[in-house]
Parts: C-alpha cells; structure tokens; sequence
C-alpha cells in the first residue's frame, strides 16, 4: 500500500525504529536527549527533543520512558550498558550522538561486545545496533563531522550500515535490528531530509548487499553514503560523452559486498571508489586493495579512491566545501581512467 | 574588590552578553553557520572566576566557550570572525564557535567533546606544578559534563598529584534538554568532591561576588599548592541549547523561572554601584562602549576574508 | 546463616584455593601461557556475596576472576581446561583465564578490561527492571578499577535508574605495585558513594561473616527496588598480581602484614565452628574433597584435546 | 663506540627513553606502574616494577617521581593530561600499557591531540609519543593480543612508528620524543628479546623512512614490525630456488614510505605486504590500494597482503599460532605470484 507522498531519510528511520519497537517489546532505545527532558514535570512525559536532529521523536510518548531511555553524558557507561543489556536478553539500540565520540565509548565496541561471543566460545548473543551520524558538510567543524565507519569496520565481529537513502534506511535498519549482532548504522547527518517513496510496511533490506543504482558498462563507480548522489552526477555528466558509468551503493561497509563490486569490475574493468573519510586505512582502500588482487586480470586502468584529505575537518564553508570529494574531483580521476574510451 | 577590577568586570560581562545577543540575532539571518551554544546568562562565571588569573594562567573551556575566551583576553574581533569562518579569525576561521583558542593568552580552547576539558587541565596543572610556573589552570564544565568519565579521572588525578587547578562547575540545570537533577546521582556537583577529598561548594552563579569569592579562594588554594577544588555555580541560560532549541523543557513559572529572570550583569550593576566600586556614569559609559566594540567586531567579521585554498591543508604536523 | 550454607560456603572457599594454589603450581611448570591473576586471600569475598545469588543472577568479574567464577557455580574442570587452553574448556580454549564466562550460570565474564565491568553490569541490572525478573547484577571490581571513568559513569547510571546493582569492591591495597592510598583521591572507595547518594560502606574482606552480611544487605536493597549500594571489603592477595610478579612493593611488617598473614579461610573455619555452623570433622571432609576435585580438574585439563583448527574462524558472528 | 655486546630490544628502548629524559627536562614519562610503588616507604623512592614488561626499569631511580609518574589506572585522565602537558610546554611520553586499551582513551588522541593544531589554525604544538605495544603470540589472549596500529594510522596528524629491533627502536624513539608532534611508538611484545648491536651514543632513525633490509629483483615484501622475520625466512627458502626477494622494513607505518615501496615495486613488479593486523581497512590494505594504483603499469601480478584473519585473538595456543601470518602462508601467496619466473 503506498503512501500518497515521499518521506524523508529521517522521518524513515523514525519509522523504522517505531515498527521495530512495536514489533519485539526487547527493543529499547538509549541516548542522549532521545526523549528530552525527562522528569520535566510540565512536560507530562513527553519528550522535549526526541534527539538532537528529532530521529526519536513521537517514540516516548508511544513507548514511555521505560523504553525510550534518556541518558546522561556517559558514552562509556550507556553503550557499555547496552552490551550488557544485549547479553543479557534486551535488544538495545543505543544511539551515539555523533560518531566523533567514538573515543568516549571505543572500548565497550572494540574490546566488550564485539569480542565476547568469540572470547566466550560462542556462548554470547549480542543483539545490539548502534545509531550514529556521521559526514562533514553541516559546518560542524572538526569535533562532530568525522567520518569514522571505516575504524568500526575495522573491528572483527562489528557490522557497518551506511544508508544513502529512506527506502534503505528503513530497511537496513530494520534489518539490523533483528539481527543478533552488532551493527553500527551510521547515518549521514546532512541527507536527513532527502525525500523518497517508502513503502509504509514492514520490511527489510538484506545487510552485506550493495545495490547497483545505474546500470553500465565502462566504468564502475562504489559509493558510501551521501557520496552516492556525487557518482549519479558523474555518471550524468558521462553519459554526455557515451560513458556508461555503473553506480554501486555500497550500503553495508563492512562486510562489504565483494560479489556485486567484483562482478561489476569483471564487466566495466575500471573502478572509483569514493568516500568521504580520510583517505588511510579506510573503506575505499580496502576495496580498492580487494579488487586490484582478485580482478587483477578484468583492470583496464588502476582503481582509484576519492577520499577527504588527510587533515581534520575544517570550519569554514569554502574549506570545508574543498574538503569533501565531488563531481569534479571524480571526473578528474575518471578522464585519466577512460581516457582510452573517448 | 579594587575599583579597577569592577570596572573591568562590569566591562566583560556586557561585552559577553553583547557578543552573544549580536551571534544570536546574527545567526537567525543564516550568516553564521553550524553548531552555536551561547553563553548569555552565564556572565558572571567565567567572569568571576578569570578576574583572578592573568595571561600565564591557563583554562579549559566547553562548547559554550565564548563566554570563557572573551573573559580571559580573547580579542573579540577574532573571536568574531572565527565564528564567521574568516581568514581573520583566531583560529584563521578553521575551528569556528567550538574551537576559539587562544594558547598565547593560556585560552586552552573552546572544545566540542563534552568532558574533554577534564584532563587537558589536569596536564596544564602538571606543566605548571612541574616547571614551577604558579600558574593556575581552570576548568570550566557543565553540569552534563560532570557525567563523563572524564570528570572522575581528571579530578581524582588532580586530587592525588595536588596539582593547581580548579574545577568551576557552570550548572545551568540543564546538558541539552536534560535536567541535572535527573541525570546526576548527587544533589549537587559539590558534594563530589568528598570522593577526592578535595574542597567543594556551590555557590550563585548570578551573583558575581559569590562567585568571586569563591573562585578566589579556590586559585589561591591551587596557588598555596594545597590543590585542587571543585566551585559549582548555579546558573541558567537566557537562549537555548544552541540556536534553534524550541526549549520546551523551560519552566514557564516558579523558582526555575525565577532563576532564569535574574540577571547577572543587573544584578552586579546594583550591587557595585553600592557598593561604590563603579559609578552609575561609568557603568553607562561601559554599556555604551561594549556596544560599539561589538558591533565592530561583527563588522570587521564581516568584511573579512574567506581562508585561502591552501589552508585546507596547513597545519596538520608542526615542522 | 544456615547450616546447608555455611558448608556451602566452606566448600566453595577451600575449591577457590586450592583451584588457586594449583594453577600456582602448573603456572611454574610452563604448562599454562599467558597471564594469570590469582584470587587467592580474597575467597571471603566472591563466595560470601554469591551466597546470596541464584543461577538468575548476574556477576560481571575482572581480570582476577576465578575466584568469582567458582562461587557463581561454573564447573571448575571446564575452568581449569580454559586456561590450559584446551577443547573441553568453558570457552572451548578460545578464551583463557581472563575470559572465562558462563552466561548461564549468570557469569557475564572475567574482563581483561579493567573497569570494563562497571556498564556490563549496568546493563545487565536493566535488563532485569525491564524484564522484571527480579535478578539482581553483582559487579566485582578492585581499588585499582575505580579509577576507571567505567566506575563513575556506571555507578551514576545505576543509581538515577535504581538498578538492581551491588558494586563490590576487592579493595587489596594494591592495583599491580601502585597503592590505593597513591591511586585514590579517597581515603575509602565507599565514602565515593555520597557523590550518586547511594550507601556506601567498607567491611573486612577476611571476614566471610563481615562479607556475607553487607553483601546480603545491599543485594536485598537491590531486589526490594532501591537502587545500588557500594560494598567496600578490605583484602590481601596472597600471590603477586600476576603469575611472575617479584612483589617488592609487598610490606613485610606491620599492619600490612598482618593483613596478609590473615587467612580467611581459616577465620571462617574457626568461627563457624564456634558458632556450630559446622562440624569440624564436616570441614575436614570437605578439605579433602576439595583437593581431590580440583585435581581431577587438573587432570581432565591436562587430558583434554586443543581445539580444532576450525575453530579459529568460529563465533565471530551469531547467524 | 660500539659495546661489547648486542643488547635487546627492551634495553634500547630503556636506552632511548633514559637518553631523552637526560637531554631535555621536559621530557616526563607517565603510565600504570612504570615506577611502580610509588610512596610505599620500605622501597625508598626506587620502582617496584619499571612497568608491566620492565621497559622503564631504573629510570625513577634516575629521575624520580617527579618525572616517571605513576599514573591510576585512568588512561583517559592520563593521556588527556599528557596532551595538555604538550600543549603547556612539556614533552610527555605516556605509556599506553597495551595497544588494546585505546578505547578507553581515544577521545584524547582522535579528537583532541591531533585536530588541536589544525583546529586552532596552527598555534598548538602536541609533542608527545604514546609508547605502547601490540601483538599476538604471547597467550594473552583477545584483549591484550590485537595490532591497532592501523586505527592510530588512519587519524590525521598522528605518526605511527612500529620497530622491529633493538638499533631502529633506540633511533625511532629518540626522533619521536624529539618531533613536535603526536608519535604513537608501537612496540611488539614478543620481540622485546631480540637482540641487535646497538650504538652506545644517542642517534636518530628518521621517520617516515621504511629500510631495505634484504635486496632482490623479484618480488618485494613489505613488512610491519615482527613481520619481518617472516619475510627474511621467506626471502630465505624462496633464494633456494633461485628468487631474489626484496625484503622492506616499514618501520613508520603512518605516514608510510610511499617513494621506497614504488621504487622497488617499479623493480620487482611483484608485491607482498604482511601485515599482523585484523584484515579490513588496514596499513596493508593501504599500501596494496596505493601501490596498486600508482604502480599499476609495473605490476606483474596482484599485489597481496598477508595479515591476521578477521577474529579476535583466540586464547588457545594452536589456534593463535594459526591466528599469525607466517612463512607457509606468505610462500603460498608468493607461489602464484612467481609462478612465471620458477
Ligand atoms: C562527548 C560528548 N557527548 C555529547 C555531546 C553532545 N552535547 C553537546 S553539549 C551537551 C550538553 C552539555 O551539558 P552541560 O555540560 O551541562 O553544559 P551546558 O550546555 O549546559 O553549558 C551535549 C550532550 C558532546 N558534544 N560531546
Ligand atoms: C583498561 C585497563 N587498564 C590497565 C590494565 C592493566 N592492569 C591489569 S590488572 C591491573 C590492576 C588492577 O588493580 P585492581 O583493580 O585493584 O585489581 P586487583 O588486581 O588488585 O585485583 C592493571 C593496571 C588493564 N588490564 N585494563
Ligand atoms: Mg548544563
Ligand atoms: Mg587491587
């Protein structure tokens, strides 16, 4: 049953989060002002935010504060709490504010819940997806622009999410919600209010699947996040010139989908990534490695990254503009690589 | 209180609440960009407390930092344009609102991460303890803050190494929409200090000479190198969070309301006025002056310069 | 206490020990890798607060975590097997001394991580107000670990939601060679439970009767929906910090001393025949069980398969 | 001078951190139980421990108390204060007692030590190197067994340096306390035994710079701290059958030695990285992606990395013997790659 208009990014996983709570009475959310204002005694227990960019919002009054918990500034002791939680029967949700604060809360990801099934022979269950933001472009500056799904994906036993979109949004996160994992889903704070059509039911998008967004046969092109709508530029601008570009949403970054990547440089023989995090030890050069060694025979060209530079993020507009990848920047790196095809 | 200080405080703190209505009524026109948390409200803390330090002395500020830098000798015109992100600006416009920093004039920086000021004080402290300085660090923190590990860590190492520095507590009732007397376990942040054995008190933080007081018993402390102390000031403030809250977890009416009614600066021109610290003429003149001081720093913000390119990529390694 | 208890908690004292003393003992030989931090001194303390805990209840431990692992009732051969390494152990050997868990049994886990137990903890006491199961979560920890931020962030946590959560204490003087008195800004780490206005207080940790009893009060706090207690027991340990550890810092006279010379197991023995708990031909019975079934575990150990290669790549993720 | 005989590891880097503190007062070492002791009377100001392996043993007695700080177990506290320190005027060396206790203070490297400069337009300077150390092959199991040296690499404005023996740990660590800038010093806990000749004087290995430590035209191998040595016995077997390999050291491996790796890849067109850490998004999948690209005209096969599969530490000592790269499992991926010149 479709909806009579789109939603956004934002009102979407809203939604997933409603429909995962009504569905599995274990689903709890944890974080920061996610309610607002709990114990305010005018409030009569609404929330007075619904969290800092309203993704939570309506859900304290549907769930109560029992379910909708509001946290002090204790990154450590909540997400650490939800691993708890998580191992002892809850399926937390716990939301991270910014994933610039990753270095408050590190240890209960990196050494407590993604070690302990392993550490424990198998015999813990951590059913737990951790909300997050992430992306310059919001003139945020350096302490809440980063983007840091690449150091999460890094760590064994840890699932990343990256949605581009409401539709996978929705999904994905439902997805990862019913998993009995950890999942960080990291959403791009400066696409919140992209609109799509999103079905109103219930239903999941499978995790560990990329999408192939536009068809083509000389040049592939993975994206990451909001960097998708950076390829369908490039592939637009190309397709002027006869290019057919491929556009690849990554979607989960870890594990990332080799199958859908490989398959697609098998055709095209020439592959860009982008991605907006500082370029070392990141996603791209992951993939980028990945493919240069298993379709070394497919490459008519080397694989290219287009990554942020290796500095933080800088605060003022025009920088912060230089600082991302965009269409340009790909087709600078793109033109070397179809040079031959022109 | 020697009549040139209260003219220099009666001076910082219109200059604080001038900076931050002109940032406020800026920001609604778009101009500036990004995370804004204004300190309004709050003038008689970072006031009080940086009377008593000079230039070697050193601070750790938050997210609702211009208050702190102003207090402690940041020229306002880079301050300004910093929160624009121009070239001029104290940081060449890299760091914006979050980020004012000001290492010359001992400002450690204005900082993002919430509780991230704990520690870096604590290694100011160190510095000062170990090269024999007699600087005094101080760090200034919410009542939010004061829920991150961070603050236990920091403190207690103050507390064992009785380093000099003193922990101001700006407790405004408020981290976001949240209230301090949900979040906190203790009534007060004060009565922390009793797991550091340390001194602790909570003190108006509208009132300028509480805070004073206070703040001055606690740097002489650290001075005496007897160590550090904890000063939590009751506060509130007169925006939202940050520009844009609707702030519908504010109390319409009672002793909350009350509280977030007085204000600071009036409350300190009366006072020293009886006091006979400053006359009615001076403290108009003051008024007036801090006006054009920020209006012109809102000009020169504005006819400043975008960065340049190559900015982009300087200053990531020192040579 | 109950007669059934007191042998209860007889047996468990004497499995803790001479689990110990043997791990001691193989540890020499070369047979078991890694690093191993025995519980040895402190028996008094894991065996007399799990005396008041079911199956249903939840502990998180430390890095020291034997001791807590016998008295939450895992079975001391896969234990054993654990950290030799082998197939048979409770983690099929993928974990080691300081992981071992049993989720079942309620034993969220030894932690490498020191302070890493606190949130655990946390969480788990949520789970059962949210659940309603009426489990109450013991979080062990040493004085060392409550200088971790993990303490004050968890303990805030625990007492603004009135978890059902007991924060016991081991304080041995000593977090590796560094003194307590150095580490703690505190004289005690129960006067630091006036910062969450939650009760605090500190017991003789040699003393079983001393242990069991503020343990039974704060876990009966915990169940009744009253929130979180700190329990502070003052202990020794009897061997290094770990396996290798020259304990030069160790005093070898004084108060100290004494302390160390003070064996709970013994004062327990002593004092619960007195108080006709149990006999002494029960106790010596029990004595000689113990030794047997912790050397049938070191045999079963010893005898048991390493892993399978295949292994390796196992229980990463849950499908 | 050179002395009689060859020293460990562990005693130059001792050496470098006695030499460092004897030539610069500003330099102060703090950490968990580096003294050791600290105030307990019958030890007279002398360190109970000199920290968990020994590695500042004698350097309280030396300095005092005052300059080796025994630190509470607060890494968060301590590595925040030692930034602080930096920016103040000192020149601190915290020791992070094991690389897998970074979550519990990341905050202060991610974002406050290494954006402080950028953020504050250039007017901070962070000098300070965090010694600590990484690795499996000890039985220590997942929580003290893992290799993050790749985490720290992947944030602008850290250096990250791993030694591989005892003459390049003295010099490395001595060009690290004497930089102005963050250094992460990561030492392998199983190689602290080894022994080297070592100069009795106070010298400096550049950093930045990887060593060629075995010439060869066929295939070269890059390797990260211990890893070495499983290259050097893999250059070994493979010379018995005729194959020169080229064996680099890569010492710093953020920001890694981009000029010699292409140099010799330009050489052998063959390339081999071995890397200990976890898989995804690391040092070696860094250089494969890099050297893939700017390489791509000189390569005769794919470049392949070597590294730890993509688990925690497991505990048992069969399966982390496993757990490690080694020779076999470099001489396979080799084969395929020399398959033509055999
Ligand atoms: C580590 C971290 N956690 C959370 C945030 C988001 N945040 C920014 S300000 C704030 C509230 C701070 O409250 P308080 O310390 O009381 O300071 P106030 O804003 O009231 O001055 C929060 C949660 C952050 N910036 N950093
Ligand atoms: C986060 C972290 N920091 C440091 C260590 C190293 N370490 C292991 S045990 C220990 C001392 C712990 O002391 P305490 O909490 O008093 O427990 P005890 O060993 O005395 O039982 C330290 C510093 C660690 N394992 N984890
Ligand atoms: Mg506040
Ligand atoms: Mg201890």
């Amino acid at each position: 049953m479709a909806r009579q208009s789109k939603i956004t990014m934002m009102q979407a996983i809203t939604e997933a989060l409603d429909m995962a709570m009504e569905k599995d009475e274990k689903v709890i959310l944890l974080g920061e002002d996610i309610a607002g204002g709990t114990t305010v005694d005018h409030l009569n227990g609404e929330g007075a935010w619904g969290g800092v960019f309203g993704l939570t919002k309506g859900l304290v009054e549907k769930y109560g504060h029992e379910r909708v918990i509001d946290t002090p500034i204790s990154e450590m002791g909540y997400m650490g709490a939800a691993v708890g939680a998580a191992a002892t029967g809850l399926r937390p949700v716990p939301e991270l504010m910014f994933n610039d604060f990753i270095g408050f809360c590190f240890d209960t990801l990196l050494a407590q819940g993604s070690k302990m099934r392993y550490m424990f022979g198998g015999k813990a269950t951590i059913p737990m997806t951790v909300r997050t933001n992430h992306g310059a472009g919001a003139s945020a500056a350096a302490q809440h622009s980063g983007s840091y799904y690449g150091i999460f994906g890094s760590v064994p036993a840890i699932k990343v999410v990256v949605p581009s979109n409401a539709y996978d949004a929705k999904g994905l996160l439902l997805a990862a919600i019913e998993e009995d994992n950890i999942v960080v889903f990291s959403e791009d704070k400066t696409i919140y209010s992209l609109k799509e059509e999103v079905p109103e039911e219930y239903y999941t998008v499978e995790i560990g699947k990329a999408k192939i967004k536009r068809e083509g046969k000389d040049l592939s092109i993975v994206t990451i996040g909001k960097m998708l709508y950076v390829a369908l530029e490039v592939a637009e601008r190309l397709a002027k010139e006869g290019i057919e570009v491929e556009v690849i949403d990554l979607l989960t970054v870890a594990p990332w989908d080799e199958e859908t990547v490989l398959n697609s440089v098998k055709k095209t023989g020439r592959l860009i990534i982008i991605d907006e995090a500082n370029p070392h030890n990141n996603t791209a050069t992951d993939i980028a490695s990945i493919v240069s060694d298993k379709a070394f025979d497919y490459l008519d060209g080397p694989v290219k990254c287009v990554c942020a530079p290796n500095t933080p993020v800088p605060f003022a507009a025009n920088l912060e503009k230089l600082y991302l990848p965009n269409a340009e920047k790909v087709l600078n790196v793109a033109d070397e690589l179809i040079a031959d095809l022109k | 209180m020697e009549k040139k200080k209260a003219l220099w405080i009666y001076e910082n703190m219109n200059d604080i609440r001038n900076f931050e209505d002109e940032v406020h009524r800026i920001f609604t026109t778009g101009a500036i960009p990004g995370f804004v948390h204004l300190y309004a409200g709050e003038e008689a803390i970072a006031t009080g407390v940086c009377a008593h330090l000079t230039d070697k002395d050193y601070i750790t500020s938050t997210h609702r930092g211009h208050g702190h830098c102003i207090a402690k000798g940041c020229e306002v015109d880079g301050m300004m344009a910093e929160i624009f992100g121009r070239k001029t600006g104290l940081c060449k416009g890299k760091g914006g609102s979050m980020h004012i920093a000001d290492i010359d004039r001992g400002m450690l920086g204005a900082n993002g991460m919430v509780g991230g000021g704990f520690p870096l004080a604590v290694g100011a402290g160190l510095t000062s303890k170990y090269l024999k300085t007699g600087a005094v660090a101080v760090c200034f923190f919410g009542d939010g803050a004061a829920n991150e590990g961070t603050f236990h860590e920091g403190i207690n190492l103050a507390s064992i190494w009785k380093l000099p520095v003193v922990f101001v507590c700006e407790n405004n009732g408020f981290a976001e929409a949240t209230p301090q007397s949900y979040s906190s376990g203790s009534k007060t942040i004060a009565q922390r200090s009793i797991a550091y054995d340390i001194p602790g008190e909570t003190v108006d933080g509208k009132d300028l000479f509480a805070v004073y007081e206070a703040a001055g018993k606690a740097i002489e402390r650290a001075r005496a190198e007897e160590g550090p102390s904890i000063v939590e000031c009751v506060t509130y403030r007169n925006y939202g969070h940050f520009e844009g809250d609707e702030q519908k977890y504010k109390a319409k009416t009672g002793p909350e309301k009350e509280l977030a009614d007085t204000d600071p600066i009036k409350v300190f021109r009366t006072k020293a006025i009886k006091k006979k610290l400053i006359t009615a003429k001076q403290a108009d003149e003051i008024e007036q002056l801090s006006i054009k001081k920020i209006d012109d720093a809102v000009k020169f913000a504005e006819t400043s310069p975008l960065p340049d390119e190559a900015a982009l990529y300087e200053d990531v390694f020192a040579q």
